[in-house]
C-alpha cells in the first residue's frame, strides 16, 4: 500500500465514522460532530493528494491546500449558524433532539 | 355550391373561437348576469352551428391547414383543423346539439343559481369537441381529448354542493383517465412509430413501412389496442362503462350532450380517426368487435330494469356506443358513423324530454312518472316516443336504418368472432326494443299506485318553458328526418352503407319485434282500458292467454333477463366498483404513505441518500 | 510512511470513534478536538504547517470551543445522549456499506505513481499568491460568506423582541 | 465590466438593503422591502444587458458565457418576484421583516456566482454561499417552532450534503489532477467518478431531487413565504444550470445516466405522490417541486444537445409558472401563516386577480396548453423521444396526469368553494398587484412565444466551455 492509498483510506474511515454520527445521533449538537469528521476527512483527503498525488505540484499541491483552507473557513461558518440555529431550536423545545422536531410534518 | 378552402379555415376557426370566446368572456364577465351570459353563450352556439353546418354542406376535397408555433428539430408544433368529411360530419353533429341543449338549458336551469357557470362550461365542452373532431395531428388529438374530459368533470359535478355529484365526477375522471393513460401511451407510441404527429400522415406512413416491414404488426396492434382502451374508457363500454350511469348526477341538459354528441361520442369518433389504424391491425379489430358487441347486449339487459328514466337512457347509451364501436370495428365506417349521428340526435331527443317531464313533476321515477300524468305533456311525450321508437328500431325511424346498416356490416364480416358478435348485437337489439316499449308504457300506462309509492312528485315543478319546448319539437323533426339521412351520410364518407338483405335484416327485426311484443305482455296488460291491449291479443291471443306461456316468460325470460340483470348488477357493485374504487385509492394510499414517510424522520432521508450513495460505491467497486 | 504518521492516523480514528459513539456529549466534543489535533499534525507532516495552525487555531479553538458553549447555553439538555441499538445498527451498516464500495473503488483503480515531495510547493507564500491569484474571487466570496454567516448567527440567536400589536396571536403557532 | 454587471448589482442590492435595514424607526422594514425591489429591478436590468456579454475575468475560474448570462437571467427573475412578495409585510413575522431583503440578495448572489464558476473550489465556495442564505432565509421566522425546526432540518440535511460533495471534489481534484471542469476529461476512473457522483448528490440536493428531496417540503412550510419563493424558484435554476455546466464538461458516462435516469423517475413519482394528499399549500408546493425537478433531470438524462436546452428552458419557466402559487400563498399567509386548501375557498369571489395567477399557475405547473409549463415539458418530451427514450416519456406523462388531479382540485377550491364568512378581506400592496401582473404577463408571452427564450435556452446548451 502505498502512502497515498493509506491516506485516502484512512480520510474515507473518517467521513464514515463522520456519517455514521450524522445518521445514529439524536442530539443536533452530535449529528453536527459528525458533519464537522466529515469535512475534516476531506481535507485530510485533499491535502495527501496535493503531497503525492498531483501531477503538476507546482500548481496543483496549492490547490489542495486551497480548498482545505475554504473547507476551514465555510465549516466555522457553517458551524456558526447551525448552532444558532440548534440554539433558537432549544428556545422553544427545550431539547436538542431531532426526534423531537416533528412540527412538521406529512 | 363549394366554398374555397380559406373560406372554409376561416369558418372553422369561427366555429373554434366563438364557443371559447363566449367561454371566457361568460365566465371572467358576466358572472352576475346570467341571462346575458346565456344569450351570448347561445349566439356563439348558433354562430358555430352554423359554421359546422355550413362546413358539412358546403367542402369538397379534404382540408388540412396548421399554423406551426413551435419547430423543435423535425416535429412540428402547431394548432391546425383537418376539415375531411368524418370530421365535417361529426362537427356539424357537436354544434346542432350543442346548440339546441343550449337553448333548451335556459328553461331548464332557469332557477339555478349558478347558471352563468353553467352556460360558460357549455361553451367550453363545445370548444373541447369540436376541437377534438377538428384536430390533425396527435397532439392536438389529445390535448382536446382532455379538455373534453375536464369540461364533462366539472359538469358532472356542477352541483358540488351534493356529494353524489361529486362522487360521480371524480368517478368519471378517475375511470376515464384509466384510459386516458393508455390512450397517450398509444399515441406516443404511433407517434414513436410513424414520425410524424400528423394523424393522416403517420397513418400512411404506418401503412408503407408496415408493407416495407419497416414495423412490425405486432407494435401496431399494440398502438391500436392501447388507443382502444382509451376509446372504451371515453365510451363508457365494458369494463370501464360504470361511471356513465353515475354521471347522471349532473345536471339533464348536460346528460343530455355528454350521451350525444360529446364525451361518449369522443371516443367512437377517436376510432373512426384512426379506421385506417385499426384496419391494419386485425386482431385487436376482432376484439374490439366482440368486446363493444357484448357491451351493447349486457347494457341493454341492465336498462331492462331500472326505474328511473336517466339510468335507463344511461345504460341505453352504453348500449348504443357499444352497436356503433362495433360497427366501426366491423369496417363499416359510414355505418357506425351514421348511427352516431342518427343516435346522437334522438339520445339528446331523450334526455331533453325526460328533462322536460323530471322538470315538471320534480320525480325521476318511471313510475311516478307515469302516476303523476306524464301522458299529459303532450308534446314532450310526443318527442320522447320518437327517440323512443328510433331507439327501438321500429321500420320507419331514424335508428332503424342505422342499426340495421351495423347489423349488416358486422354480418358481412367473415370470421366466428364476427358472428358471435352479430349474434350479441341482435339479442341486444330485442332487449332495446324491450325496455323501449317498458318504458313507454309505463309513462303511457301508469299501474295503480303500489305499497311502497315512490317519491311523491315535487309540487313546485315548472311546466316546460317555450325554449325547451322548442328544442324537443326541433330534436323531434331532425330525428325524422335522419331516418332518410343514411345515403347522404354514405356519399359523404365515400363509403356506400352495406346493402339492406332480407336475409341480414329479418334477425334484427324479428328481435325488435320480439322485444317489443314481450313489453307489451309484460307492461301493457295490467291497464284497465287498454286499445292496444285489445289490439295486440287479436294476434297473440294465444300465446298470451295462455298461462304456462306467462309463467314460462317470467321465469325464463324476464326472469333469465332479471337474473342476468342481477348478476351482471352484483358483478358491477361488488366487482367493478371496488375495482375502480380501489385504483383510486391505491393511488391515494401510496401517496399518504409517501407523505407519512416524511414524518421529522431526517435521519432516515439522510440514511436512504447514503445507502444509495454506498450502491454506487460498490457497484463501481467491483465494475473495475 | 513513517511510524509517526501511522500513529496520527491511528490517534485521529480514535478520536472520531469517541467523538460519535460516547454518551457524553461533552466527552464527544473532546474526542472531536482530539481528532482534530491529531489531523492537524498529520496536515503538518502532509507538509503544510500553514492548514495546519489553521486547523488548531479555527476547528480546535473556535468550532469546539463554540460548540461547548452551545452544549453549556441549552441548560435544558442533558448531557446523555443515549441512542437504540437498532438506530446505531442501521447507521454503522450504512457507513461501513459505504466504507466498504469506496474503498474498493479506490483500491481497484490504477495505481497513481508516487510523486516525490516538491519541496517549493509548500511555501506558505505560494499559498498566499494563489489565494490572491486564481483564487481571488473564492476568497473574496469567502468574506462574504462569514459575512453573511456573523449575520444569520446573529439574527437567529438573538431572543425575539416582544411581540408587537400586529403579530396576531392566532398565528403563533401554524400547527395545532 | 457590463459582464460582471448582475452579480455587481446583486452585491450592490445586499448592501444597500444591509444598510436601509440599519436605519432606526418604524418605517425600516418597509423602506429595506423597497430598497430590495429597486435593487431586484437593477439587478434583473443589469442580467438583461449583460445578456449577450462574453468574458473571461479570471480564465479557468469563472467565465462569462452564454450559459451563465442566461441562467442569471432567470435567478433575478426569480429574485424580483422574491423582493416583490417581501413588500407584503403582513405575511412576514416582525422578526423577519428587516433581514429578508438583505438575505435574498446575498442568496442570488452566490448562485449567479454558481453560474459562472468553472474550477471546483470557486464552485464550492459559491455553493456554499447561496446554501448559507437559504438556511438562514428557512429558520427566520425563528420566533415560531416551526421556523426554526425546518431550518435546523435543512440545514444539517445539507450540510451532509455539502460535506459529500467536498469529499467527492477531493477525490475527483486527486484522480484528475485538476480543479477546472474543463480539465477534468471524460473517461475518469473508477475512483474520480465516485467523486463525481458524491460531487453530483451536493448539487442534486440544491434541486431537490431523489434522494436528496426531503428537505424541500419543511424547508418550504418553515420559511417566510418570499424566502420560500426564492428557494422555489431561482435557486432551482441556478441547480438546474450547474448541472448542465458540469456534464457539459465531464461528459454523460454510463453511470451518470444511470443516477440521473433514477434520480428524475424516482423524484416524478415521489413528489407527485406526496403532493397528492397535502392540504397545506405550500408543502404541496414543496412536494410539486420535487417532481418538477424530475421532469426537468429528463433533459439531463437524455444526454443530447436538446435534451440539455430543454433542462435550462424548463429551470427558467418553471421560475415563471412557479412563482405565481408562491405569490397566492404570500397574500394569503398574514403573520406567516401556511394556508391550506379550505383558505382557498372562493378565492375568486374575495380576490379575481390573485384566482387568476393561481389558475395560471397551476395551469403551467400541469402542463396544460398554452402556458409555458406546457412547452417546457413539451420540449423536453421530443428531445427524449429523439433519443428513444420512450419509457421515461411515458413515466412523465403518467406522472403529469397524476398531477393533474391535485393542481385541479386546487383550482376548483379557488373557483368554486365559497367564501367562509369569516375569511379577512385580501389587501394587496401595490407591490404585489404589480408582482401579480408581471408573472400574469409573463406566463402569457412565454407561453404564446416561447421561441425567443428557447432560443436563448438552446443557445447556453451549445456553447462549450472555453478550453
Amino acid at each position: 500500500m502505498t502512502p497515498l492509498t493509506a491516506f485516502n483510506l484512512c480520510a474515507l474511515a473518517l467521513f464514515c465514522m463522520g456519517l455514521y454520527g450524522v445518521l445514529a445521533r439524536k442530539n443536533l449538537i452530535a449529528m453536527l460532530i459528525g458533519v464537522e469528521l466529515m469535512l475534516n476527512a476531506a481535507s485530510l483527503n485533499a491535502l495527501a493528494w496535493g503531497r503525492y498525488g498531483l501531477v503538476d505540484p507546482a500548481h496543483a499541491a496549492v490547490s489542495g491546500q486551497i480548498l482545505v483552507l475554504f473547507i476551514i473557513g465555510l465549516a466555522a461558518a457553517e458551524a456558526a449558524i447551525a448552532l444558532a440555529i440548534i440554539l433558537a431550536v432549544h428556545r422553544h423545545r427545550h431539547s436538542v433532539d431531532v426526534d423531537d422536531l416533528d412540527t412538521l410534518e406529512g | 355550391m363549394v366554398l374555397d378552402t380559406p373560406t372554409l379555415t376561416r369558418l372553422a376557426l369561427a366555429a373554434l373561437a366563438a364557443p371559447l370566446c363566449a367561454f371566457a368572456i361568460a365566465g371572467l364577465a358576466l358572472r352576475s348576469r346570467p341571462r346575458a351570459a346565456a344569450a351570448l353563450v347561445i349566439a356563439s352556439g348558433a354562430l358555430t352551428a352554423l359554421a359546422t353546418l355550413a362546413i358539412l354542406a358546403l367542402a369538397d376535397a379534404p382540408i388540412q391547414q396548421v399554423w406551426t408555433w413551435l419547430r423543435v428539430g423535425d416535429t412540428d408544433l402547431g394548432f391546425g383543423v383537418l376539415l375531411d368529411p368524418r370530421s365535417r360530419l361529426m362537427g356539424a353533429v357537436v354544434g346542432v346539439i350543442t346548440l339546441l341543449v343550449q337553448i333548451y338549458s335556459t328553461g331548464y336551469m332557469a332557477h339555478d343559481p349558478g347558471r352563468t357557470r353553467f352556460f360558460a362550461l357549455l361553451a367550453l365542452f363545445e370548444w373541447a369537441m369540436l376541437g377534438f373532431a377538428y384536430a390533425p395531428d396527435l397532439l392536438q388529438a389529445f390535448i382536446f381529448w382532455e379538455l373534453v374530459g375536464l369540461a364533462s368533470f366539472f359538469l358532472i359535478g356542477f352541483w358540488y354542493d351534493r356529494p353524489e355529484a361529486i362522487a360521480a365526477a371524480k368517478k368519471a375522471f378517475i375511470m376515464t383517465r384509466v384510459g386516458d393513460v393508455a390512450m397517450l401511451i398509444g399515441l406516443v407510441l404511433l407517434f414513436a412509430l410513424a414520425g410524424t404527429l400528423d394523424i393522416r400522415e403517420s397513418l400512411d406512413r404506418l401503412h408503407s413501412l408496415l408493407q416495407g416491414h419497416g414495423i412490425t404488426s405486432l407494435q401496431v396492434e399494440v398502438a391500436a389496442a392501447l388507443l382502444f382502451v382509451g376509446v372504451v374508457g371515453k365510451s363508457a363500454q365494458f369494463p370501464l362503462h360504470t361511471w356513465l350511469p353515475d354521471a347522471m348526477a349532473g345536471p339533464t341538459p348536460v346528460s343530455a350532450l355528454l350521451h350525444s354528441a360529446t364525451m361518449v361520442a369522443a371516443g367512437v369518433f377517436l376510432f373512426a380517426r384512426f379506421e385506417e389504424l385499426f384496419l391494419l391491425a386485425p386482431l385487436t379489430r376482432s376484439a374490439a368487435l366482440l368486446l363493444t358487441a357484448f357491451t351493447a347486449l349486457l347494457a341493454a339487459l341492465l336498462a331492462s330494469v331500472q326505474v328511473d328514466i336517466k339510468r335507463v337512457w344511461a345504460w341505453s347509451s352504453i348500449s348504443q356506443l357499444g352497436t356503433m364501436l362495433a360497427g366501426l370495428a366491423a369496417g363499416g365506417l359510414s355505418s357506425g358513423l351514421f348511427h352516431l349521428t342518427t343516435h346522437a340526435a334522438f339520445k339528446a331527443l331523450l334526455f331533453l324530454s325526460a328533462g322536460a317531464l323530471i322538470h315538471h313533476y320534480g320525480t325521476q321515477d318511471l313510475r311516478a312518472l307515469g302516476r303523476a300524468g306524464a301522458r299529459r305533456d303532450r308534446l314532450t311525450m310526443l318527442g320522447l316516443l320518437v327517440g323512443a321508437a328510433a331507439l327501438a328500431g321500429i321500420p320507419g325511424f331514424a335508428g332503424f336504418a342505422s342499426k340495421e346498416a351495423v347489423l349488416t356490416a358486422v354480418h358481412d364480416v367473415p370470421g366466428r368472432a364476427a358472428a358471435t358478435g352479430f349474434a350479441l348485437l341482435v339479442i341486444g337489439a330485442g332487449f332495446t326494443a324491450y325496455y323501449v316499449g317498458r318504458v313507454a308504457f309505463l309513462l303511457l300506462r301508469p299501474t295503480a299506485a303500489e305499497p311502497h309509492e315512490p317519491t311523491p312528485p315535487d309540487a313546485h315543478g315548472h311546466p316546460p318553458t317555450t325554449a325547451m319546448s322548442a328544442s324537443i319539437l326541433t330534436l323531434t323533426l331532425i330525428t325524422l328526418a335522419l331516418a332518410f339521412a343514411g345515403p347522404l351520410v354514405a356519399s359523404l364518407l365515400g363509403q356506400p352503407l352495406p346493402e339492406l338483405a332480407l336475409a341480414h335484416a329479418v334477425p334484427g327485426i324479428a328481435a325488435v319485434a320480439l322485444g317489443l311484443a314481450v313489453a307489451v305482455f309484460d307492461f301493457g296488460r295490467k291497464s284497465s282500458a287498454p286499445p292496444l291491449f285489445e289490439r295486440v291479443p287479436a294476434l297473440h291471443g294465444l300465446l298470451l292467454r295462455g298461462f304456462y306461456v306467462d309463467a314460462i316468460y317470467q321465469r325464463v325470460f324476464v326472469g333469465a333477463a332479471r337474473l342476468c340483470a342481477r348478476a351482471l348488477h352484483f358483478a358491477e357493485t361488488r366487482l367493478l366498483d371496488p375495482a375502480a374504487d380501489g385504483l383510486a385509492r391505491l393511488t391515494l394510499a401510496m401517496g399518504e404513505g409517501t407523505a407519512r414517510g416524511q414524518s421529522g424522520q431526517l435521519q432516515r432521508y439522510i440514511g436512504v441518500a447514503a445507502l444509495l450513495l454506498a450502491c454506487v460505491a460498490l457497484w463501481l467497486g467491483f465494475a473495475e | 510512511m513513517s511510524a509517526v504518521t501511522l500513529i496520527l492516523m491511528v490517534i485521529a480514528l480514535l478520536g472520531a470513534l469517541v467523538a460519535v459513539s460516547v454518551r457524553d456529549i461533552v466527552h464527544a466534543i473532546f474526542g472531536l478536538a482530539g481528532a482534530l489535533l491529531a489531523l492537524a499534525a498529520l496536515f503538518t507532516t502532509l507538509g503544510s504547517p500553514l492548514v495546519g495552525a489553521m486547523e488548531v487555531l479555527i476547528y480546535v479553538g473556535g468550532i469546539s470551543v463554540a460548540m461547548i458553549f452551545a452544549v453549556m447555553l441549552s441548560p435544558h439538555v442533558g448531557r446523555d445522549l443515549r441512542e437504540t441499538p437498532a438506530r446505531r445498527l442501521g447507521a454503522a451498516l450504512i457507513a461501513s456499506l459505504l466504507f466498504a464500495g469506496a474503498a474498493l473503488a479506490v483500491l481497484s483503480g490504477p495505481a497513481v505513481p508516487d510523486t516525490p515531495e516538491a519541496a517549493g510547493a509548500f511555501d506558505p507564500a505560494l499559498v498566499g499568491h494563489a489565494l490572491l491569484g486564481d483564487w481571488l474571487l473564492a476568497f473574496e466570496v469567502l468574506s462574504v460568506v462569514l459575512l453573511l454567516a456573523i449575520m444569520g448567527a446573529v439574527i437567529i440567536a438573538t431572543r425575539e423582541p416582544p411581540a408587537p400589536a400586529d403579530a396576531a396571536p392566532a398565528a403563533e403557532e401554524a400547527r395545532p | 465590466m457590463t459582464a460582471l454587471a448582475p452579480e455587481l448589482a446583486a452585491a450592490g442590492s445586499a448592501i444597500a438593503c444591509f444598510a436601509a435595514s440599519m436605519a432606526r424607526g418604524p418605517g425600516v422594514p418597509r423602506l429595506t422591502a423597497r430598497v430590495g425591489v429597486l435593487g431586484a429591478l437593477v439587478t434583473l436590468a443589469a442580467a438583461l444587458l449583460a445578456l449577450t456579454a462574453r468574458a473571461e475575468p479570471l480564465a479557468g475560474v469563472y467565465v462569462v458565457d452564454a450559459l451563465s448570462q442566461f441562467l442569471k437571467l432567470g435567478i433575478a427573475s426569480g429574485v424580483l418576484v422574491a423582493a416583490l412578495a417581501a413588500t407584503d409585510s403582513t405575511s412576514l413575522r416582525p422578526s423577519a421583516r428587516g433581514d429578508l431583503p438583505t438575505l435574498i440578495h446575498l442568496g442570488a448572489l452566490g448562485m449567479m456566482l454558481l453560474s459562472s464558476a468553472v474550477e471546483l473550489v470557486t464552485l464550492y465556495v459559491a455553493l456554499e454561499l447561496s446554501a448559507y442564505a437559504l438556511y438562514v432565509l428557512a429558520a427566520l421566522h425563528r420566533d415560531q417552532r416551526m421556523g426554526s425546526e425546518g431550518g435546523a432540518r435543512y440545514l444539517l440535511f445539507g450540510a451532509a450534503a455539502s460535506a459529500t460533495t467536498v469529499f467527492g471534489i477531493t477525490m475527483l481534484m486527486g484522480h484528475t489532477g485538476t480543479t477546472q471542469l474543463t480539465h477534468l476529461g471524460t473517461a475518469p476512473p473508477p475512483a474520480a467518478l465516485l467523486g463525481l457522483a458524491l460531487f453530483l448528490s451536493g448539487l442534486l440536493f440544491k434541486l431537490a431531487v431523489f434522494p436528496f428531496h426531503a428537505w424541500a417540503p419543511d424547508a418550504y412550510e418553515a420559511a417566510p413565504h418570499p424566502a420560500a419563493t426564492l428557494i422555489g424558484t431561482a435557486s432551482k435554476v441556478a441547480a438546474i444550470g450547474i448541472l448542465v455546466r458540469v456534464l457539459m464538461a465531464v461528459g454523460h458516462s454510463q453511470l451518470l445516466v444511470h443516477l440521473l435516469l433514477l434520480a428524475s423517475v424516482a423524484s416524478m413519482t415521489v413528489g407527485n405522490l406526496g403532493a397528492l394528499l397535502q392540504r397545506n399549500v405550500k408543502r404541496l408546493l414543496g412536494w410539486s417541486a420535487i417532481a418538477h425537478g424530475g421532469y426537468a433531470l429528463i433533459g439531463l438524462v437524455v444526454a443530447s444537445e436538446r435534451g440539455r436546452a430543454a433542462a435550462l428552458f424548463y429551470a427558467v419557466v418553471y421560475v415563471v409558472i412557479g412563482a405565481g402559487p408562491f405569490l397566492v400563498v404570500t397574500a394569503l399567509g398574514a403573520g406567516g401563516r401556511n394556508p391550506d386548501r379550505a383558505d382557498l375557498q372562493g378565492l375568486a369571489r374575495r380576490s379575481p386577480l390573485l384566482a387568476a395567477l393561481l389558475l395560471v399557475g397551476m395551469f403551467g405547473l400541469a402542463g396544460i396548453p398554452p402556458t409555458p409549463g406546457f412547452a417546457g415539458k413539451w420540449f423536453l418530451f421530443v428531445a427524449a423521444v429523439e433519443r428513444g427514450a420512450f419509457w421515461l416519456v411515458l413515466v412523465a406523462a403518467v406522472n403529469a396526469t397524476i398531477s393533474l388531479y391535485y393542481y385541479l382540485q386546487l383550482i376548483r377550491d379557488a373557483w368554486t368553494g365559497e367564501v367562509s364568512p369569516d375569511a379577512p378581506p385580501i389587501v394587496l400592496t401595490p407591490s404585489m398587484r404589480l408582482a401579480a401582473v408581471l408573472v400574469l404577463a409573463a406566463t402569457a408571452l412565454l407561453g404564446a412565444f416561447p421561441g425567443p427564450v428557447w432560443d436563448l435556452a438552446a443557445l447556453a446548451a451549445g456553447g462549450s466551455l472555453p478550453q
